[in-house]
C-alpha cells in the first residue's frame, strides 16, 4: 500500500521563482533565503518521494472568474508552466500520476469532499517555486507530482477545519492505494503578507512564529484559527495558510500515530512582500 | 446586503468576497487576457482601445489608464488579477503592492527589509497604525 | 428572511424538449405526457415563486472533460441556452439571481461544501425542459432561476446521503437570506433510464414509484440508497435521481417541521427512453 | 487497478468512471467540439480529416466513423459526449440508445412504448436477461 512518508511547507512567493530564473539567487538579499533551504534540498535528495501531493493556490492563473472550484484535483498526465503574465518560467512540464489522482479523487468524494476534477490545466507560481526550493533547477522534477488547487481568492475560502479535514481524507484514500508508493504531502503559500491597499506589506513575525509552533504540536488548535484571525494578524493573503492544514491533517498523529520528527524549521522575512515559513515534518 | 461580514473593520484592507466579484468581474477578465502574449502585445500598442473591447465602467478603464491599483481595488479589482497588468508593465509584485502605500519604491523597499509593516495599529480601523485612513497617504507627503 | 414554499421534482428527458419546440406535444404519444403535466402548471400559476433553485446535471454542456465540478452554483446574472448539437432551443434566457445565489454559496462553503462557484455557463435541456413543464413557453421565464449543477456523468458521482445534508445546508442558508423572498427548489433528472450498451432502454415501473413512496415518506431512506442500487434497479442514467435528494433535504420536515404536503403526483412510460417521475411538495 | 468497482458485474453497462474518462479524453474532447455549428458543418464536410485534427487513437476514429456506439464506449467515450455526433447526423437520443442493442429502430421503439426492458434477469452478469451477453445481438438477427 502507498504510505504519506513526510510533509513539507513552505511559502511560495513569486519573486524567489523570478530570483532563480534571472540568476539571482546569490544577491545578498537572496542569499540568507535560499541558506535555509539548502538543508531541504539534501533532505529531499536523501528521501526522494515517488510522488509529491502538492497542495497550493491558483493565483488568477488556470482559473478565472468564470469558473471558482473551492477544491481542484489535478488528474492530467501533464501540466504546462503558465505564463502569469511574463511568459512562462522556463522550469520542467509536471508530470501527473493520473491514477492515484483519480483514486484519490474517488476516495474523497465519496468522503464527502466535493472536489472539481480537472484534466487540463496549467499551473503557476505556487506549484513550482516549492520545486524549485526543495529541487533545484533540474532538467526534470524528481518525481510525479498530483497539484491539488484550493480557492483562497475569492471569499468564502474553505475554513482551516475544512482543510484539516481533508488532510485526513486524502491520508486515507492514499493509503487504500494498491501500490508501494512512498508519497509526500506539500503545503504551500503564506505566512503572513498582504499585497493591497494602504496596509500592504504587513509582515507579523511574532505570529508567524506561533503559528508553526502550534502547527507542528496542536494541529487541532492549528485547525481551528478563523479566516479573520488571519485577515487581522497575518495579512489580507495569509489566509493561504489554510492550504498548509491539508498537508498537516495528513500525518500520521493525526490519525492516532507518534508524533512527527520536525526535520528541519525554518522562518525569514522578508521575500518581496512575505514572510517566508518553512518546515519539514517526517512520519515515524 | 445579505452576506455577513465580519472582515469589514481591518483598515486599509478589502476583501474580495462575491460582491467585490461581482462589481469587478469584466475588469478581472480583462487582466486574465493579458496572460497571452498577443494581447500584451495588443494592449501595450492602444490601451483605449483594448479596454474598449471590455464591458468595464469608464471609471474602471480610468483607474487602469493611471494604474490606480487602489482605485482598481475600489471597483472590484483583485490583486492577483491585477498583477497582470504590472507584469504586462514589466513591474514586480513588490512595486506593485508599494505603489498602493502612498510611499516611494525605495520607502517600500527598505520598510519590508527592516521586518515588514507592525500589525501594531494596523489591527482594527480606528487604532492609530499607519495603515488606518488618517495617516493617508503614507510616506513622502509630509505637508 | 427567504422562505423555501415548495418542493418540485421532475425528470428532464431532451425529448420533451425536442415535442415541445417541434409542436407535438398535442401528437398521441406526447398527450398522456403533457397532461400529467396540466395540473402543475395551474399550480405553479398559482404559487408563483420569487426565485427557483433549480437543481440539474449538465451533459457535458457546459463542463467539458477539462473541469468536472461535483457541485457547482450559478452566480452569473444570465444563462444563456445552449447549443446542444442541435443549436441553442428557442427558449428564454434564463435570468439568475447573483445575490442569493452567492449568499447562498457563502453559507453552505462556510458549512463544508465544497462547490465550484459560476460566473459564466450556458444550461442545457436538464434546465430548460423542468422549466417548459411547469411554465409552458413563455416569452420571458416567470422568475430568476439559480442553476445548481450536481455532477453525474463521471464517477465518482455525490452520494445521495452527500447531496441530502447539502438540501439541509441549501434550506439554512436560504432562510437566513435577508429578503422576504419565496424560494421554490426543484430537483430533476431520472427516473429510471439507461442511454447505453445492450441494456439501452431499461425501465423499472415498480422501482421508481417505489423510490417516490419513499422520498415523500421517508426520505432519510432515501437518501441512504447507494449508487449500485440506482445503475442495478434504475439503469446507469438512473443515477440522476441523487439531485432529487437535494431538494428533498431542503423542505421542514427535514428540519423539524411538518409533513409537506403532495401537491401532485405523476408517472409515466415512457417519454423516449426514460420513466418521467414527478412530484409537487408544498411545505405546510 | 486501485479503484474499486462494484458497478463490473452489471450487464450490458459500463459506468463512466476516472479510467475510462482517461481512455476516452480526446474521443470526448472531439465531440464536445461539435457543439459549434462550424465544427459541424467542417466535420460533416471531411469527416476523417477532421478527427484526423484530434488526439484520438485509429481505433476511436473507425469506431466514430462507423457510428459504432458501444465500440465508441469501450474506448472511453460516454453517451452524454457520444450524443453530439447523433446530434450532428440528426439522430434522436432513442434512436442513438437503439442503436446500442442490435435492434432495430421500430423494434426499440416499440419496446419502448410498451413499458421499456425489464430489469429481470438484468441485474447481475450471469442472469438470464436479453441484455446478457449470450442473448446478443438482440433484435432482428435471429440465426
Ligand atoms: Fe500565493
Ligand atoms: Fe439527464
Amino acid at each position: 500500500m502507498a504510505k504519506i512518508t513526510a510533509s513539507v511547507y513552505t511559502s511560495h512567493v513569486p519573486a524567489i521563482g523570478a530570483a532563480i530564473d534571472t540568476g539571482k539567487t546569490t544577491d545578498p538579499y537572496w542569499v540568507p533565503l535560499f541558506k535555509g533551504y539548502e538543508p531541504s534540498r539534501s533532505w529531499m535528495e536523501a528521501s526522494k518521494p515517488d510522488v509529491i501531493f502538492l497542495v497550493y493556490n491558483d493565483h488568477a492563473t488556470a482559473f478565472s472568474l468564470e469558473m471558482i472550484p473551492t477544491f481542484a484535483i489535478g488528474c492530467a498526465a501533464e501540466f504546462k508552466p503558465a505564463d502569469e503574465g511574463y511568459g512562462p518560467r522556463p522550469v520542467p512540464t509536471v508530470i501527473g500520476h493520473p491514477e492515484l489522482a483519480s483514486h484519490i479523487a474517488q476516495s474523497v468524494i465519496q468522503d464527502d469532499f466535493d472536489l472539481t476534477i480537472v484534466n487540463k490545466m496549467d499551473v503557476d507560481h505556487g506549484l513550482t517555486v516549492p520545486l524549485n526550493l526543495l529541487c533545484g533547477s533540474p532538467d526534470a522534477w524528481p518525481c510525479p507530482v498530483i497539484p491539488f488547487a484550493v480557492n483562497v481568492v475569492q471569499y468564502p475560502v474553505p475554513s482551516g477545519r475544512r482543510c484539516y479535514n481533508l488532510g485526513k481524507a486524502i491520508r486515507k484514500a492514499i493509503e487504500s492505494y494498491d501500490e508501494a508508493l512512498k508519497v509526500q504531502i506539500w503545503g504551500t503559500g503564506g505566512m503572513s503578507h498582504q499585497l493591497q491597499g494602504p496596509r500592504a506589506g504587513l509582515i507579523n513575525r511574532e505570529w508567524d512564529n506561533a503559528w508553526l509552533d502550534t502547527l507542528i504540536a496542536d494541529p487541532e488548535a492549528a485547525a481551528a484559527v478563523p479566516h479573520i484571525d488571519y485577515v487581522r494578524e497575518a495579512g489580507s493573503e495569509g489566509i493561504e495558510l489554510v492550504m498548509w492544514l491539508i498537508a498537516r491533517g495528513a500525518m500520521d498523529d493525526v490519525a492516532g500515530g507518534p508524533a512527527p520528527k520536525l526535520a528541519h524549521r525554518f522562518y525569514h522575512v522578508p521575500a518581496s512582500n512575505t514572510g517566508v515559513g518553512h518546515l519539514i515534518l517526517e512520519n515515524q | 446586503m445579505a452576506l455577513d461580514k465580519p472582515y469589514k473593520d481591518v483598515p486599509g484592507t478589502t476583501i474580495f468576497d462575491a460582491d467585490q466579484s461581482r462589481k469587478g468581474y469584466h475588469l478581472n477578465q480583462f487582466c486574465m487576457s493579458l496572460m497571452k502574449a498577443d494581447n500584451r502585445a495588443r494592449f501595450k500598442a492602444d490601451e483605449r482601445a483594448y479596454l474598449d473591447e471590455w464591458l468595464m465602467t469608464e471609471d474602471q478603464k480610468q483607474a487602469v489608464l493611471a494604474r490606480d491599483l487602489n482605485r482598481c481595488i475600489a471597483l472590484g479589482g483583485n490583486i492577483y488579477f491585477l498583477a497582470k497588468i504590472g507584469a504586462t508593465d514589466g513591474k514586480s509584485f513588490q512595486q506593485m503592492a508599494g505603489s498602493m502605500t502612498g510611499m516611494s519604491e525605495e520607502q517600500y523597499r527598505d520598510m519590508m527589509i527592516k521586518g515588514g509593516r507592525s500589525v501594531e495599529g494596523n489591527r482594527y480601523i480606528g487604532e492609530d497604525g499607519d495603515a488606518q485612513a488618517h495617516h493617508q497617504p503614507q510616506g513622502g507627503k509630509k505637508d
